[in-house]
C-alpha cells in the first residue's frame, strides 16, 4: 500500500480523453518519476492530485484519505507540496518573507488573524526560516527582492518553501524545465540531498531523462493518458514499448 | 511634507510665543467677544457666493456669478446702479453696506450637498463671509441653509424650486426669493385650462428625487382641481440620459397631456425624446397631444433647441418683461456682458440687493436683526411687481410668469415669450398648507 | 404585447450605443491590454464633432436690420450663414440641415487622428504599467478632454437636430396589425440602430477577412507569439486604437440628435460601458456587443410601469443587478476568456 | 516604541507632529497677504484632510496590500455617515455612540458585499463592488428616501427624539455634536502678528483618531497578517499551494478597510451632521482610488498625502476667481495683467477640474510610485549630495 494511491482515474475535456484508467501507487519514502511525451496527460494527472482538477471517475487517496473535492490549500495542509514548472514564489516579497509564509501556514493553519503581532517578533518563525535559507545556501540573499533573482535561485527557493512545511509528499512538475545545465545539476544535487536527509516521498514529472535517471527509483510511463509501463529505471531504459512511444521520439 | 515646512514651522513657533497673549476665541463657539459670527470689523464686509462652477449646472452658476459681480458693483456705487434705482426701498446709498465696502468670495457647490457645505464652510471659517447665497438645486439649498442656520449667518437661497426649502426644511436664517413648485402649479393651472380645456388626461414623468416629487404633487393637485384626470405618474432615475423607454408607452396610455417634472439635463433630454417620438403631432381622444414643462428656464430652453416651441411652463422672471425694474436690470447686465440675464441671474441679484437693503434698514449685520428686517418686508421694483417676504416661512410672494417656447425667435436669447403674468394673490397659500407642513423655522441664530 | 415590442425596440436602440462604446473599449483592451477610462471622452468628442461641424456650417456674418431691435433696444443684427450666402439659401440650408450625417465623414479622420496621438503620445508608455496606473492616467486625460470641451462649448447641452427628413416618427404598430399609435418609433433611432449594426458588422468583417484583422486577432490571443513572428504588431495596434477611437466617435456623432451633447456625457456612459464590457467578458468582442444589447433591452423592460409597480426602483439598479448575477453565475462574463484581467 | 521598529516609529512621530501642528503648517501666509488664498488651515478643510486620510489609509489596506481594487468603497463611507446621523437623531449628540455605530454598520455592510464580491478577482471584483455601490447610491437617492432623505441628505431637525439629549436647545436651535459636552465646532483663534491660526476641537478629535488609525495600519502592515495580504497580491497560486486560504484573508482586509471607511463617514457626520447620497456615488469611490494611487499605493504615508492633495485642490483652487487673479497681478501693467489673468484663468475657479486632471497625468507619468516616490527622489538627491555612510540601496522595502 503506497502513500499515494491513484485508482481508475478518468478525465475528459470535451471530446478529449486526457486521462484513461490511470492507476498509480507511490511507495512511501521513494522517488517516483512520471514520464511521457507531450500531451500524455502528465500535468492533468498532477492537477488531479492537488485539487486543481477533479477527475470524472476514480479515486485519489493520500495516506488513506481521499483528496478529491478538497481545495488545494486543504490538500497542502494534508502534507502534499507542489513545485511548479515555472517557479511560483511571492515575487514582491523578500526571500526571507517567502520562506516565513509556509512556516506560518504550517504553524497557524489556513487562516489566522494575527494582525497585531509584529512579524519581526515572531522569533521562532524567523529562526526556522533563516535556518532553512542557510541549508539552501541562500542566507546571504535573505533580503533580496525575490522576483529579481535568477531562475535557478527562484527554483531553489520554491523547493525550500515546500520543504519548510515538512511535507510527506513532494510533487515536482518539470523542476528543471528551461534551466541552464549548471542550474539543472544544482537542482539535481539539491533534490538528492533532500532525498538522503529526509523521510520524504517525491513524485516527479520530467522531460529531462538525465534528471529522471539520476533521481527516480521507479518510473511510470504515460502515453495518451494511460500508463504504459511502470518499472525501475534500468528496466525502463531497455523497454521496447517505451523506446517506441517515447524515448525514440525525443532521442 | 518637505523639509522647508519644518524650518518654517520653527520660525512660526517663535512668533507664536510672541503673540500668544492675544489669542482670542471666535467662530462657532459659545463664548465669544464678537456679537455674532464674522462680525465685520474693518472697512469691508465679505459675502459668500456659492454657485455650481463644475458639473451640469455650471453655465447657470456662471450666470449667477455674473449677476453677483454686477450687484456688488452697484452696491459699491459702480455702474449704472441697475435695479437699485427702481427698488422701492431707498435705504441703499451706493456706498457699500452700512458704509462698508462690499467684497466677495466664490466657491463651487458642484451641485452636491456635501461639496456645497464644504465650500460654504470654508467661506465662513476662512474668509469670514457674513452671508452665503447661491445654488442651483433644492438639495444644495436645503443643505447649505441648514449649515448657515447652525453657523449663524444669513442664507439667501439662489435657484431652488422645491416646496421643502420653505416648507418642511425651512430655517430662521434662510430666505427664498425664487418661486416654488406649488406656485408653478397654481400659476399654470388656469392657463392650461384656458388652452387645453378641463377634460384632459395627464401623464407625469418625474425625476425620482425630492424636488421632482414635490413638483409632481403640486401639479397633480392643481390640475386635478381643474377636472383633469391623472393617468399615471412615473418616476425616472436621476442618472437617466435616454428617456425613450419612459416616453414610448405614453401615447398608448390614453393620456393626452405629458407633464415633464424634470429640470436641467433631464428636462432637455426628456423633452427632446418626447418630441422625437412625435408626440406633438399626435391626436389622442380627439385632441392634440400636448406637453407641459412646469419649471422652465431660458438656459434649458436653449439646450432643448427647436423642441421647446409652443411648450408651456412657468418661470420666475424673464428678460423680456417690460416693467422699469426688469428693463433697468437687463440694460445694466446686457451692457456689461453682451447678453440678457437668466432667471437665475435675476434671482441672485435681487437676493444680494435685498440682503444689503435689510442690513441698512436694520442698521446692523447681525443676522437676527437682518432677518427681522426681511421678515414681512414688502417691496416693489425688483421685476416681479409687489412682493412680500413672508415672515411665517421666509418665502417671497410675487407674480409668477407663465411662458411658452417662442415659434419664431429673433435671436439665440429670444426663446421664451411671456403668456401670462399670474398675480401674486393667485399663487399665495396658507403657511400651514399641507404641502409645506412639518417644518419649523426655529429661532434665529447669530452664532458667536 | 405592443408594449413589449416597443420596449424591445427601445432596448435595441439603447443597446446600440452601449454596444458601440463597449466594442471600442474591448478592442483597446483586447489588443493593447489597456484599461481606457478616456473612452467615454472619445464618445463625447465624437458628439462634439457633430456640434462643431454644425457650428462651422452656421458661421455667419451680421447685417443690421434697422426695423427691428435687440434686447437692449439697439438695432437688431441679423445673422446669415456664409454657406447660405455662397450656395444660396436652398443648398446652404440643406447643408446645415444635414450637418449630423455630414459629420460622419468629418469625424472619422479626426477621431482616428486623436486615437493615434493618444496611443503614440501617452498610452504607449503604459503598456507595461499596472492597470491602476492606466486607470489614473486615462481618467486624468478624460477630465482634461472634457474640461477643454467645456471651456469652448460651455456646460449646457447643445441641441444638434437630425435632418428634417429624418425627424418625426414611424408607426410600426400598423405594420404589425396593432392599433395606430400603439408602436411608434422615431426615424432617427431606427437610423441609429441600422448605423450601429453596419459599424459593428464592418469591424467584425474587417477583423475576420483581412490579413490585418487576422494578425490583430492573433495578437489579441497571444501577443508575444505574434511579436516573435517578426510582424510589426505595435504599429498595427496603433491603427487598432485609431479604429476604436473612430468607433466611439461615430457612436457619438450619431447620438447627438438623440440627446443634446454636453461635456460630461462621456462620464455618464463610462461606468455603464465598463459594466457592459465586463458582463460580456473582458477581451471578447462578440461578448461586448451581446452584453450591450442585452443590458439595453433589460433596462428598457425594467422601466415599464408594470414591472416598476412590482419592484419599486428596479429601473435604478437593473444594470448593476444583472451585472452581479451574471458575474456570479458566469465567472468571466458571458463570453470571456480565461485568465484575462484576473491578476 | 509601541511595538514598532525604529523607522516606523520615526514615521509615526513625523505624522503625529504634522497633524497636531497642522493649524500652523497649513496657514503659512499672513491672513491679509495675497497668498492667504492658499492657506488651508481652517477647521473644515483640516477636518476633511484627516477624515479622507483615514478613508484612504483604510482603502490602502485592501488595495495596497492585497491588490483587490474596490470601486465601491464610498458606499461604506456613506453607510457610516447615515448611521451616525441616525444616532444623532435618535439617541444623543455625543459623537462616541455615533462613531461606534457607523464603524459597526459599515463593517457588517462590508462583510456582506465582500463575501459576495470576493468570489471573483481582478476587474470582475472591481465591477462587482462598483455595482453594489451604485445600487446603494441610486436607491439612497430615490426609493430609500424615508431612511436617507434622498437628494437633500439626512439632516437633523428640531423634531428628532434624541432620547438621551434634547430635541431642541433652550433658544430653539438644534443641539450641536459634542464629546461629553465639548462641542465639536468650538474653535479658538490665535493671532500672532499678521498670522492667525485656528484650533478646532473637532479637528483635534479627528486628528487623534487618524493617528490611531494610522498606527493600527502600520501594525497591520508589519504583522504576519499584513504579510499574508501582500502574499495574496504577489502570488495567489503559491498562496493556496502553501496551505493558506486566501479568501478569509482578503475578506478580513475588505472588512477592515470598510470599517475605516465607516469611521471616516461617522467622523464626517460628527463634524457636520449631514449625510448626502453623493457620498456613495461612483465618483466618490473613484476619488479614494485616485487618492491612493496618486499618493502611492501600498505605502504607509502615500494615501494620506494623496487625500490631502486632492482635497486641497478641490477646496482651495475652486475658490480662486478672476477678481483674486486681478489682485495678484495688479502690480503688472494693464495689458500684461489682463494677459496673465487670461492665461491662468482656465486653470482656477471653475477650471479646477482641468488642473487636477493635468496633475493626475503628470504624477502618474513622471512619478510611477506616486507622491511618495517624488519624496523619495528628493530625499535621495539630498542624500547623494551629502557623503553618506549607509550603503546605497540594493533592495527597496516592498512595503515602503
Amino acid at each position: 500500500m503506497g502513500i499515494l494511491e491513484v485508482k481508475d482515474v478518468n478525465k475528459r475535456f470535451g471530446g478529449l480523453q486526457a486521462l484513461g484508467n490511470v492507476n498509480l501507487s507511490v511507495v512511501e519514502n521513494s522517488c517516483h518519476a512520471i514520464i511521457g511525451p507531450n500531451g500524455a496527460g502528465k500535468s492533468t494527472l498532477l492537477n488531479c492530485l492537488v485539487g486543481k482538477l477533479i477527475p470524472d471517475t476514480g479515486s485519489v487517496m493520500f495516506d488513506g484519505q481521499s483528496v478529491l473535492g478538497r481545495k488545494p490549500y486543504e490538500i497542502n495542509q494534508m502534507g502534499i507540496s507542489r513545485v511548479f514548472q515555472t517557479p511560483e514564489i511571492f515575487g514582491d516579497l523578500s526571500v526571507l518573507e517567502n520562506m516565513m509564509i509556509p512556516i506560518f501556514a504550517k504553524r497557524d493553519g489556513a487562516f489566522r488573524m494575527h494582525a497585531v503581532e509584529h512579524t519581526e517578533n515572531e522569533k521562532e518563525i524567523v529562526d526556522q526560516a533563516e535556518h532553512m535559507l542557510d541549508s539552501l545556501n541562500m542566507a546571504d540573499k535573505r533580503h533580496f527582492h525575490s522576483a529579481s533573482m535568477s531562475r535557478g535561485d527562484k527554483r531553489r527557493l520554491e523547493i525550500g518553501m515546500c520543504l519548510a512545511q515538512n511535507p510527506r509528499l513532494l510533487l515536482l512538475d518539470e523542476p528543471t524545465a528551461g534551466m541552464a545545465r549548471a542550474d539543472t545539476n544544482n537542482t539535481i544535487d539539491l533534490l538528492k540531498q533532500i532525498k538522503d536527509e529526509r523521510d520524504i516521498t517525491i513524485a516527479i514529472i520530467e522531460h529531462d531523462m538525465h534528471v529522471v535517471f539520476s533521481l527516480a527509483e521507479r518510473i511510470t510511463v504515460l502515453a495518451q493518458g494511460t500508463p504504459l509501463v511502470e518499472d525501475t529505471p534500468d528496466k525502463i531504459k531497455g523497454h521496447p514499448k517505451v523506446r517506441e512511444a517515447y524515448l525514440g521520439e525525443t532521442a | 511634507m518637505s523639509k522647508s515646512n519644518l524650518t518654517r514651522r520653527g520660525l512660526l513657533k517663535t512668533s507664536v510665543v510672541a503673540g500668544a497673549g492675544v489669542a482670542l476665541p471666535t467662530i462657532f463657539t459659545a463664548s465669544s467677544a464678537a456679537a455674532f459670527t464674522n462680525e465685520p470689523t474693518g472697512g469691508s464686509v465679505t459675502l459668500g457666493f456659492n454657485v455650481p462652477q463644475t458639473g451640469p449646472y455650471a453655465d447657470e452658476g456662471a450666470d449667477e456669478l455674473r449677476a453677483y459681480e454686477l450687484a456688488v458693483e452697484h452696491l459699491n456705487g459702480g455702474g449704472d446702479g441697475g435695479m437699485m434705482n427702481t427698488f422701492s426701498s431707498n435705504a441703499l446709498q451706493g456706498n457699500g453696506i452700512l458704509g462698508k465696502k462690499v467684497e466677495f468670495v466664490t466657491g463651487d457647490t458642484q451641485t452636491k450637498s456635501d461639496a456645497a457645505r464644504a465650500s460654504a464652510k470654508s467661506m465662513i471659517e476662512k474668509d469670514g463671509a457674513i452671508m452665503i447665497t447661491g445654488g442651483s438645486s433644492s438639495g444644495v439649498a436645503v443643505a447649505v441653509q441648514g449649515l448657515c442656520q447652525e453657523a449663524g449667518v444669513i442664507f439667501m437661497a439662489g435657484l431652488t424650486h422645491s416646496n421643502d426649502t420653505t416648507g418642511k426644511d425651512k430655517k430662521a436664517n434662510g430666505f427664498r426669493h425664487f418661486f416654488n413648485a406649488y406656485m408653478s402649479g397654481a400659476a399654470l393651472a388656469p392657463v392650461l385650462e384656458k388652452l387645453y380645456g378641463s377634460d384632459r388626461k395627464a401623464y407625469h414623468l418625474t425625476a425620482d428625487y425630492t424636488w421632482g416629487w414635490t413638483q409632481e404633487e403640486s401639479i397633480v393637485a392643481s390640475t386635478e382641481a381643474l377636472g383633469w384626470e391623472t393617468v399615471n405618474t412615473v418616476k425616472t432615475p436621476l442618472a437617466a440620459t435616454d428617456f425613450s423607454s419612459y416616453i414610448a408607452p405614453v401615447l398608448n396610455s390614453g393620456a393626452d397631456v405629458l407633464v415633464l417634472n424634470h429640470y436641467g439635463g433631464n428636462m432637455v433630454n426628456s423633452l427632446t425624446n418626447a418630441v422625437q417620438f412625435g408626440l406633438r403631432e399626435k391626436q389622442v381622444n380627439g385632441k392634440n397631444f400636448e406637453i407641459v414643462v412646469p419649471l422652465y428656464s431660458r438656459l434649458m430652453a436653449k439646450g432643448a433647441g427647436e423642441n421647446v416651441k409652443g411648450i408651456h411652463g412657468s418661470t420666475n422672471w424673464h428678460w423680456s418683461l417690460q416693467d422699469d425694474a426688469s428693463k433697468a436690470f437687463v440694460k445694466s447686465f446686457g451692457e456689461k456682458y453682451g447678453f440678457p440675464p437668466s432667471q437665475a441671474a435675476h434671482t441672485v441679484y435681487c437676493q444680494t440687493l435685498l440682503y444689503a437693503d435689510a442690513c441698512e434698514r436694520a442698521g446692523t449685520f447681525n443676522p437676527c436683526g437682518v432677518a427681522e428686517a426681511l421678515e414681512g418686508f414688502e417691496f416693489d421694483g425688483l421685476g416681479n411687481g409687489k412682493t412680500l417676504y413672508r415672515a411665517d416661512d421666509h418665502q417671497c410672494f410675487k407674480d409668477v410668469l407663465v411662458v411658452r417656447g417662442k415659434e419664431n425667435p429673433t435671436s439665440e436669447f429670444d426663446l421664451l415669450e411671456v403668456v401670462e403674468v399670474t398675480p401674486a394673490a393667485q399663487v399665495t397659500y396658507e403657511p400651514d398648507h399641507p404641502m409645506f407642513a412639518g417644518g419649523n423655522l426655529g429661532s434665529c441664530n447669530a452664532g458667536a | 404585447m405592443d408594449a413589449i415590442i416597443l420596449q424591445i425596440l427601445n432596448g435595441l436602440d439603447k443597446g446600440s450605443a452601449y454596444a458601440l462604446i463597449a466594442l471600442g473599449l474591448t478592442l483597446i483592451f483586447g489588443t493593447l491590454g489597456v484599461v481606457n477610462f478616456a473612452h467615454g471622452a472619445l464618445f463625447m468628442i465624437g458628439a462634439f464633432c457633430a456640434v462643431t461641424l454644425s457650428k462651422i456650417l452656421t458661421l455667419s456674418f451680421e447685417t443690421v436690420d434697422e426695423t427691428r431691435t435687440d434686447f437692449l433696444g439697439n438695432p437688431l443684427k441679423v445673422k446669415t450663414p456664409y454657406v447660405e450666402a455662397w450656395f444660396g439659401p436652398e443648398t446652404g440650408g440643406m447643408l446645415i440641415d444635414w450637418a449630423v450625417p455630414l459629420a460622419i465623414l468629418f469625424s472619422i479622420p479626426i477621431m482616428i487622428g486623436i486615437g493615434f496621438i493618444m496611443e503614440r503620445g501617452l498610452i504607449k508608455h503604459f503598456y507595461k504599467r499596472p492597470h491602476a496606473d492606466q486607470i489614473l492616467v486615462t481618467f486624468g486625460l478624460a477630465i482634461v478632454l472634457q474640461e477643454v470641451i467645456k471651456y469652448f462649448y460651455g456646460a449646457n447641452p447643445i441641441p444638434t437636430p437630425a435632418p428634417d427628413a429624418l425627424t418625426g416618427s414611424f408607426d410600426f404598430g400598423v405594420l404589425l396589425g396593432f392599433d395606430p399609435n400603439a408602436v411608434i418609433y422615431p426615424y432617427w433611432r431606427l437610423v441609429y440602430f441600422v448605423f450601429a449594426a453596419i459599424v459593428i458588422g464592418a469591424v467584425f468583417a474587417f477583423l475576420q477577412f483581412t490579413t490585418f484583422g487576422m494578425v490583430v486577432r492573433a495578437g489579441m490571443a497571444d501577443r508575444e507569439t505574434v511579436g516573435l513572428l517578426g510582424i510589426n504588431i505595435d504599429r498595427r495596434f496603433t491603427i487598432m486604437f485609431g479604429i476604436a477611437a473612430a468607433v466611439a466617435g461615430l457612436a457619438g456623432v450619431m447620438y447627438a440628435p438623440i440627446n443634446s451633447p454636453n461635456y460630461h456625457m462621456g462620464m455618464d456612459f463610462l461606468v455603464l460601458s465598463f459594466v457592459v464590457v465586463v458582463v460580456g467578458g473582458m477581451g471578447s468582442l462578440p461578448g461586448a456587443v451581446l452584453a450591450g444589447f442585452l443590458l439595453g433591452v433589460l433596462e428598457s423592460f425594467a422601466s415599464m410601469n408594470e414591472i416598476k409597480s412590482i419592484i419599486p426602483g428596479i429601473d435604478q439598479i437593473i444594470i448593476y443587478l444583472v451585472a452581479i448575477i451574471i458575474l456570479l453565475t458566469r465567472p468571466r462574463g458571458l463570453m470571456g476568456r480565461k485568465g484575462v484581467m484576473e491578476d | 516604541m509601541l511595538g514598532l521598529n525604529k523607522k516606523d516609529t520615526t514615521l509615526l512621530i513625523i505624522v503625529a507632529a504634522l497633524t497636531l501642528l497642522a493649524p500652523f503648517i497649513l496657514n503659512p501666509f499672513p491672513a491679509d497677504s495675497a497668498l492667504a488664498q492658499f492657506n488651508a488651515g481652517y477647521p473644515d478643510l483640516m477636518q476633511r484632510f484627516v477624515i479622507f486620510g483615514i478613508f484612504a489609509i483604510g482603502f490602502n489596506i485592501l488595495f495596497g496590500l492585497t491588490g483587490y481594487l474596490s470601486f465601491g468603497h464610498a458606499a461604506f463611507l456613506g453607510v457610516g455617515s447615515y448611521s451616525a446621523v441616525w444616532m444623532f437623531k435618535l439617541l444623543s449628540m455625543n459623537v462616541i455612540p455615533a462613531i461606534i455605530l457607523s464603524v459597526i454598520v459599515a463593517g457588517l455592510f462590508a462583510l456582506l458585499i465582500g463575501f459576495i464580491s470576493l468570489r471573483r478577482s481582478g476587474i470582475y471584483f472591481s465591477i462587482l463592488t462598483l455595482a453594489f455601490a451604485q445600487m446603494s447610491f441610486n436607491l439612497a437617492y430615490s426609493v430609500l428616501t424615508p431612511i436617507t432623505n434622498g437628494e437633500t441628505g439626512l439632516q437633523l431637525t428640531l423634531n428628532d427624539p434624541r432620547i438621551l439629549g434634547v430635541s431642541a436647545t433652550a433658544d430653539g436651535s438644534i443641539p450641536v455634536t459634542n464629546l461629553f459636552g465639548i462641542e465639536m465646532r468650538g474653535t479658538y483663534e490665535m493671532v500672532a502678528g499678521p498670522w492667525s491660526f485656528q484650533f478646532n476641537t473637532g479637528y483635534y478629535l479627528c486628528a487623534i483618531i487618524m493617528l490611531l488609525a494610522f498606527y493600527l495600519a502600520v501594525r497591520i502592515f508589519r504583522s504576519p497578517f499584513g504579510m499574508m495580504l501582500r502574499a495574496i497580491k504577489s502570488n495567489n497560486t503559491r498562496m493556496s499551494y502553501t496551505g493558506l486560504n486566501a479568501r478569509p484573508y482578503a475578506l478580513a482586509a475588505f472588512v477592515i478597510s470598510g470599517m475605516y471607511a465607516g469611521l471616516a463617514g461617522g467622523l464626517m457626520a460628527s463634524m457636520d451632521p449631514l449625510a448626502g447620497a453623493e457620498r456613495m456615488q461612483w465618483t466618490a469611490s473613484g476619488e479614494v482610488v485616485l487618492m491612493t494611487i496618486l499618493g502611492g499605493a501600498g505605502t504607509l504615508i502615500g494615501p494620506v498625502l494623496g487625500a490631502g492633495f486632492i482635497k486641497y485642490f478641490e477646496n482651495i483652487f475652486s475658490k480662486i476667481n478672476d477678481n483674486v487673479l486681478h489682485s495678484w497681478f495688479s502690480f503688472m501693467p494693464d495689458g500684461l495683467e489682463d494677459a496673465m489673468v487670461a492665461l491662468v484663468y482656465p486653470f482656477i475657479g471653475k477650471g479646477w477640474h482641468l488642473t487636477l486632471g493635468i496633475l493626475f497625468m503628470l504624477v502618474v507619468i513622471f512619478l510611477p510610485g506616486g507622491l511618495v516616490e517624488g519624496g523619495q527622489r528628493i530625499m535621495r538627491a539630498f542624500k547623494r549630495r551629502k557623503p553618506d555612510e549607509t550603503s546605497s540601496e540594493t533592495t527597496t522595502e516592498p512595503a515602503e
